[in-house]
């Protein structure tokens, strides 16, 4: 692989066609190859693997086979959906706005697709170590949004302009606790970049330590991909089916993608943060003795994360019912933002009572237990510690206020604990 | 290679603000604005910022973009209306804008400055958090301040509150 | 190769003129806001190069364009707050209309 | 060692958590906020023992320069201003101290307070309590100090008048909390000149002796800085401890429930003065000629003066109340003296000794209390010793420890007061020595040693009147003695009351505690800081006084009957009656202070509407009506037809012509904007830069 990349680096640099600086032209030009692959091959790919998977299992959770038909256990049964998808009509509703209709599909894509450059797959394998990796996650999410809007607005659909509206305000409402739970996670690895954060959990994953953030990092992601029971905008029993109504074939394909794009972003992320990456078992001694073998261990034990937490997704579709759209902002605004707060200051709070006497170099003073010699360990619990002492002041606050509540079944929930 | 991609990055930026001044759907002007925003996140790319071009997407893209398109959605009839964006003065606007243009090339055409060669150690993060909350604590705080106030003012503003209905 | 900073400096005064040709000659409030906010950025351009570019050690001209986007941030949530009540008076986001305040 | 050091900030934490989660969870559940508020200040305790033993391993470079956890706070620009916490000797006495004592009232208090309808309210307020006490002790600057010294200022104000439906309670937590505040407002006073001078507040900062000198040496208004500093510092500390004459606020505060004048008097609030005192005596010692004289001063006559109050009081709290003032008085003549270590040594075992005779007499109104419960009577004041009498027999346990604890504060060999009192009438002797007859120290040593006597002399008809001699009143013949959770505390403080005077003996090692805490002001050359020798003369002479004075006491009020008049009343005639009335105190000070107040406040009250204000208000306004008859006409004809008229046609004019430039249009405007200031910047390029 590294010979086919030097290879062709040096093709193009004997073109060199322009005049400022031969050899990084190259270089960006095999960059651009990659990320073509990554974006026509596996984004369609993740799409068929990930849609036949999902109808598969919530056919198994309702009790029924699921598809059967095309090839063994249906296997093809996705792909002959995406070659009939491509096959159809590309319908433009007259009085769309063109320009937006025609790029809206693209930018949910693209933005979606967008964050694997900084996805550490295994040891040495990422798109780009940023430094500030987790807020570039944060920031392309931002694209997701105004695809959103765009396709929306353009399609000239009541039924879609709602539908935006609503997914505006519920990717805008999620995105506050998932931004305060990553700074939870950047605190906690004390660096933005993923790389740091995989290697960071090298004594414990995070999951460990700060599960409160897992929870509201994974709740508000479910949210921000619009996975059930946050399905909401595409609620097609309200919405016919939100703001992607009016397009068809080929760009609602692109959107589909994005989607299910997201998705396997979102459970990846889930994984990276909180999951130890690439870390599993021998991993540590595989780094050191062959590069290569740790290549393969670290795909292996990430792609079983991500397999895991994909399932995790679709598990809960199938069981949990839908939110209604109240009480799906109250959540977020009343419940998660409040809550991912407190574990940030509590979280902080902990770390400085770890914090060592160096931060990147600079002196800073050491908190009263820097010095006890659990190593990691003591971190790890005492943010577990934090974790749960959060967790039990929340559900406090919350018994407290269902024994207020107006609502007499739900004071009634409270009074029986 | 840094020219062409700082071209590139011109065109975005420039070929949009002009996009955004120039054209007659305001919601174009929106999403020309948004081309804009994001050619100067490429910007502080090259100006090894990269922290604040990640900022500028999160604030200007993220944010103030989608309240644009909010605000201008939220008035859409004046859309609908299809008359003319320009007002009554606009020649004269753009001689001001054409004349402080060329008055402005001036400075960086003639002035010199005490440029510096130094490569920076590129841990930019800890040294804005270490500003941020050392040297520069007050006028932080003070922009906290000013951010809750702004919050709290624009949803008592924007409040409908002709229809408040009490429980 | 970097770019010299006077490339940057004329960037952002293009930009700024433009903005400027946006906020004088536009009667659309919002169209006037987005005016302003090129200004902003244009602004932010030049502190930025210019740390770069004359004290790349320090971090002085990022922290400052930083309180520039976090007051642009308050001032467009207020400004369009403003519009949309003005809209929701007078249904129009004409300024030239809003004149209430003359003579 | 020093991993045990780094525990010091957690200490106060525990404390503060109790008061919050009470706060703002468990206020509901009694039980669960005792256990919270015991729990909490359990884990001060054990943290502090280990931060103690962390001091005794650190050997003499920790006792005597400190450790410091320097954290910055509010840096601004270049100025970073600390407000750590540091440990040395003396803090870590303090810190064996004040946890434990906390402990074993709060201990003692969940049962005390058994049936309020506040009790989780109560554990969440000497919580806080707590909290401030052990931040003081822990701080390691005068500001963090100056702020949990409010805390607790606060919190004094919300226990003593924790009944507040009791008129008298709400008033005695005013008074305290507004006669603090007097001292409170001079501590701060001095801390601003100080910062000013000094840039900074931090001990260790403050007592370089490059600092103490230019502090000597700079005058501001004719006198030294360092002894205005010092005079306001010490006002501070005269309020907080209830020294003379602020001392008011102390009696009162028996209003609040037992276990927080246990708190008050003896392990948290006035030992804070002293401790402030103690903490800053390098700045006193420095004043050329004279703060450290005051300090003197003021303590020998609270010394006495509280004493002699004590021997006319009929509640049993009060007497207790007054002895904690004469017993402040001790430790300030100490301090005054220079002695550094000999009041430390004092506020450490009073506190123990106190704070057991505090509990003790909780115990026994506790227990007069249930027996008037108990045969149905409800007007028998249970506080008054007068109704008591021959609880002996009844509660053995609390008699015990409350002989114990009578024993040390009159000071019977061994017991803990015998070697902290004498060391500070030694000290003073030593220097009567020197200094000759008639000094400052002859009269301090004078004070003392009648002080004594007279505490002797009301802790013996305490004895005499309240556990022997025959009940009565009913409610005394019934009492009974209260629970464990009660007597138990009493025990191990009777326990440390016996024996903690053995770490500062004289014959040991020259006195252990010298070593431990007395070095903390090594550099400061005007203190005494090596162990007094043991004065056989000065010993005999205060136990003989001890002695006589108790089996006085104890002699005249063992057989007093009911109704009968108090013998004491009939020896002293009316000097009985003016002590009784604690030398009219208060009425002077209603009569300087309060009425006056209020005369002042009724004359400027007439000032306004009777005599001057309105009727020169009334005149002015028949003046103005003349005048302005006589203006109307002069309008008439000259401004209205030449002026106004005139100058509206031309202003008329002019608006007609100028208005038109404001379209009320914003691009107008803006563009108006945007030309002036490129108009300007062009005249800048064009006149000034080329």
């Amino acid at each position: 692989m590294e010979a086919l990349i030097h290879w062709l680096a040096d093709l193009l640099a004997k073109w060199s066609w322009w005049p400022f600086a031969p050899a990084p032209s190259a270089t960006v030009v095999v960059w651009l190859v990659y990320a073509a692959i990554t974006a026509f091959v596996i984004a369609p790919l993740a799409m068929i693997v990930l849609t036949w998977l999902e109808r598969k299992i919530l056919a198994r959770i309702q009790d029924r086979i699921g598809p059967n038909r095309a090839g063994p256990f249906g296997v093809f049964q996705a792909l002959a959906d995406a070659i009939k998808m491509l096959t159809k009509e590309d319908i433009t509703p007259s009085g769309v706005d063109r320009i937006a209709y025609n790029i809206a599909p693209a930018m949910a894509a693209v933005a979606a697709i967008a964050v694997f450059a900084v996805l550490p797959v295994a040891p040495g394998i990422i798109g780009t170590d940023l430094n500030i990796g987790v807020f570039y996650i944060v920031a392309i999410g931002a694209y997701g949004i105004l695809a959103v809007l765009m396709a929306g607005w353009s399609s000239n659909n009541k039924y879609a302009l709602l539908g935006a509206f609503r997914a505006v305000a519920q990717l805008v409402s999620y995105e506050v606790p998932m931004v305060l739970a990553l700074i939870t996670v950047t605190l906690v690895a004390g660096s933005m970049s993923t790389a740091d954060i995989v290697a960071g959990q090298g004594s414990g994953w995070y999951f460990i330590a700060i599960p409160l953030t897992f929870f509201i990092f994974f709740v508000s992601n479910m949210a921000e991909v619009n996975r059930s029971p946050f399905d909401l905008l595409e609620a097609e029993s309200e919405l016919v089916a939100g703001f992607h109504v009016e397009y068809s074939a080929f760009k609602y394909a692109l959107i589909m993608i994005g989607e299910y794009v997201h998705m396997l972003a979102a459970a990846s992320f889930s994984a990276v943060f909180f999951l130890g990456g690439w870390r599993g078992p021998f991993i540590d001694w595989a780094v050191q003795t062959s590069p290569l073998l740790a290549v393969v261990m670290g795909h292996v034990y990430f792609l079983i994360k991500v397999g895991f937490m994909i399932f995790v997704l679709i598990w809960i579709r199938g069981t949990l019912p839908r939110f209604r759209i109240d009480h799906l902002l109250d959540f977020s605004w009343k419940f998660l933002t409040p809550l991912a707060l407190l574990n940030l200051l509590v979280v902080a709070f902990v770390l400085k009572l770890f914090q060592p006497g160096t931060s990147a170099g600079i002196d800073i003073p050491a908190g009263p237990l820097s010095g006890l010699y659990l190593g990691g360990w003591g971190q790890t619990l005492g943010l577990l510690l934090g974790s749960i002492l959060v967790v039990l002041v929340a559900s406090a606050v919350v018994k407290a206020f269902a024994h207020r509540s107006k609502d007499a079944g739900l004071r009634a929930i409270a009074a029986a604990e | 290679m840094e020219p062409f991609v700082f071209f590139i990055f011109s065109i975005l930026t420039l070929g949009g603000a002009l996009g955004v001044v120039t054209t007659k759907n305001l919601y174009y002007a929106a999403l020309f604005l948004i081309m804009s925003f994001s050619g100067m996140a490429g910007y502080f790319v090259l100006l090894d910022a990269g922290f604040l071009a990640a900022v500028q997407i999160v604030v200007y893209v993220g944010a103030i973009a989608v309240l644009i398109l909010f605000a201008i959605m939220l008035s859409r009839k004046v859309m609908t209306r299809n008359e003319p964006l320009l007002n009554r003065q606009w020649g004269l606007g753009l001689a001001t804008a054409a004349i402080f243009f060329f008055v402005m090339l001036a400075v960086p055409l003639n002035v010199k400055w005490p440029l510096s060669n130094e490569v920076s150690s590129g841990n930019e993060l800890v040294q804005l958090g270490l500003a941020f909350l050392g040297s520069y604590v007050i006028p932080f705080e003070v922009v906290s301040i000013l951010l809750l106030v702004a919050l709290i003012g624009a949803i008592i503003l924007a409040r409908d509150t002709s229809d408040v209905e009490v429980e | 190769m970097t770019i010299p900073l006077s490339w940057w400096l004329i960037s952002a005064t293009a930009l700024f003129s433009i903005g400027l040709y946006g906020v004088l000659s536009n009667k659309n409030a919002i169209a006037i806001l987005m005016g302003l906010e090129l200004m902003l950025n244009a602004v932010n351009i030049n502190l930025v190069a210019f740390g770069r570019h004359i004290t790349p050690l320090e971090v002085t001209g990022q922290i400052f364009a930083i309180f520039v986007i976090a007051i642009a941030a308050a001032e467009a949530a207020v400004a369009l707050a403003i519009i949309i009540a003005v809209y929701r008076q007078r249904t129009s986001i004409n300024v030239e209309q809003l004149d209430s305040m003359r003579f | 060692m020093e991993k045990l050091l780094l525990l010091t900030p957690l200490i106060p934490i525990f404390p503060l958590l109790a008061f919050v989660i009470i706060i703002f969870g468990a206020n509901k559940n009694n039980k669960l906020s005792a256990w919270l508020a015991i729990g909490g200040i359990g884990l001060s305790t054990l943290t502090s023992w280990l931060v103690i033993a962390g001091t005794i391993m650190g050997g003499h470079h920790v006792q005597a320069e400190g450790w410091r956890l320097p954290i910055p706070w509010m840096p601004t620009g270049e100025i970073v201003f600390n407000m750590g916490v540091g440990v040395d000797g003396f803090t870590a006495a303090m810190l064996f101290m004040v946890p434990l004592v906390c402990l074993l009232i709060f201990i003692y208090a969940s049962e005390y307070m058994e049936g309020d309808p506040r009790y989780a309210r109560f554990f969440a307020y000497v919580s806080l309590f707590a909290f401030g006490m052990l931040t003081l002790v822990i701080a390691d600057n005068l500001l963090l100090l100056f702020m949990a010294w409010e805390v607790m200022g606060l919190c004094s104000y919300l226990l003593i008048g924790f009944w507040f439906e009791k008129t008298s309670a709400k008033r005695a937590g005013l008074k305290a909390f507004l006669t603090t505040r007097i001292g409170d407002v001079l501590l701060f006073a001095g801390m601003l000149i100080l910062y000013s001078y000094t840039r900074t507040l931090t001990f260790h900062e403050l007592f370089k002796p490059e600092t103490l000198e230019m502090l000597s040496g700079t005058m501001m208004w004719g006198i030294p800085v360092s002894a205005l500093i010092s005079l306001l510092v010490f006002g501070g500390a005269v309020g907080k401890s209830a020294q003379f004459p602020l001392h008011v606020w102390l009696p009162d505060a028996m209003e609040g429930p037992t276990p927080v004048s246990a708190l008050i008097h003896a392990a948290t609030m006035v030992s804070a003065g002293v401790y402030l005192v103690a903490r800053m005596l390098p700045l006193f010692a420095i004043v050329p000629d004279g703060a450290l004289r005051w300090v003197a001063i003021i303590g020998a006559i609270t010394a006495f003066f509280g004493a002699t109050i004590g021997i006319a009081q009929n509640d049993i709290k009060r007497v207790l109340a007054y002895s904690t003032i004469s017993q402040l008085g001790y430790m300030m003549i100490a301090l005054g003296l220079g002695g550094f270590l000999a009041g430390v040594f004092h506020l450490l075992t009073h506190a123990f000794f106190k704070a057991l005779l505090f509990l003790g007499s909780g115990s026994i109104i506790h227990a007069v209390e249930h027996g008037a419960h108990h045969v149905n009577d409800h007007h028998t004041d249970p506080q008054d010793m007068m109704n008591m009498g021959g609880l002996y027999g009844r509660m053995k346990r609390t008699a015990w420890a409350y002989f114990f604890g009578t024993a040390a504060l009159i000071g019977i060999f061994p017991l803990a007061g015998f070697w902290s009192k004498d060391e500070i009438l030694a000290e003073a002797w030593l220097q009567w020595q020197e200094a000759g007859f008639m000094s400052l120290p002859f009269w301090a040593w004078l004070a003392g040693t009648l002080g004594a006597f007279l505490t002797a002399l009301y802790m013996g008809r305490q004895i005499g009147l309240v556990f022997f001699g025959k009940p009565r009143t009913e409610a005394a013949a019934h009492a009974q003695e209260p629970g464990n959770r009660m007597t138990i505390p009493l025990l191990v403080l009777a326990f440390f009351a016996a024996t903690l005077g053995f770490i500062n003996v004289p014959f040991i090692k020259g006195g252990w505690l010298h070593h431990f805490a007395g070095e903390v002001h090594a550099a400061s050359h005007a203190l005494h800081l090596e162990a007094i020798p043991f004065q056989v003369s000065v010993a005999v002479v205060s136990s003989i006084v001890a002695l006589g004075g108790f089996f006085l006491g104890w002699a005249m009020y063992r057989n007093l009957k009911a109704g009968q008049q108090d013998p004491l009343e009939k020896m002293l005639g009316p000097v009985f009656t003016v002590l009784k009335n604690k030398y009219y105190v208060d009425e002077l000070y209603t009569a300087i202070f309060i009425k006056p107040t209020v005369k002042l406040a009724t004359l400027c009250a007439k000032f306004d509407y009777d005599w001057v204000i309105n009727p020169i208000v009334n005149t002015v306004g028949r003046i103005g009506v003349v005048s302005a008859i006589i203006s109307a006409k002069f309008d008439e004809i000259v401004i209205d037809g030449l002026g106004v008229l005139g100058t509206a046609r031309f202003f008329k004019w002019t608006g007609k012509e100028l208005r038109l430039t404001q379209s009320g249009q914003v691009s107008n405007y803006l563009l108006t904007i945007a030309l002036s200031s490129l108009t300007l910047v062009g005249m800048y390029l064009f006149f000034i830069r080329m």
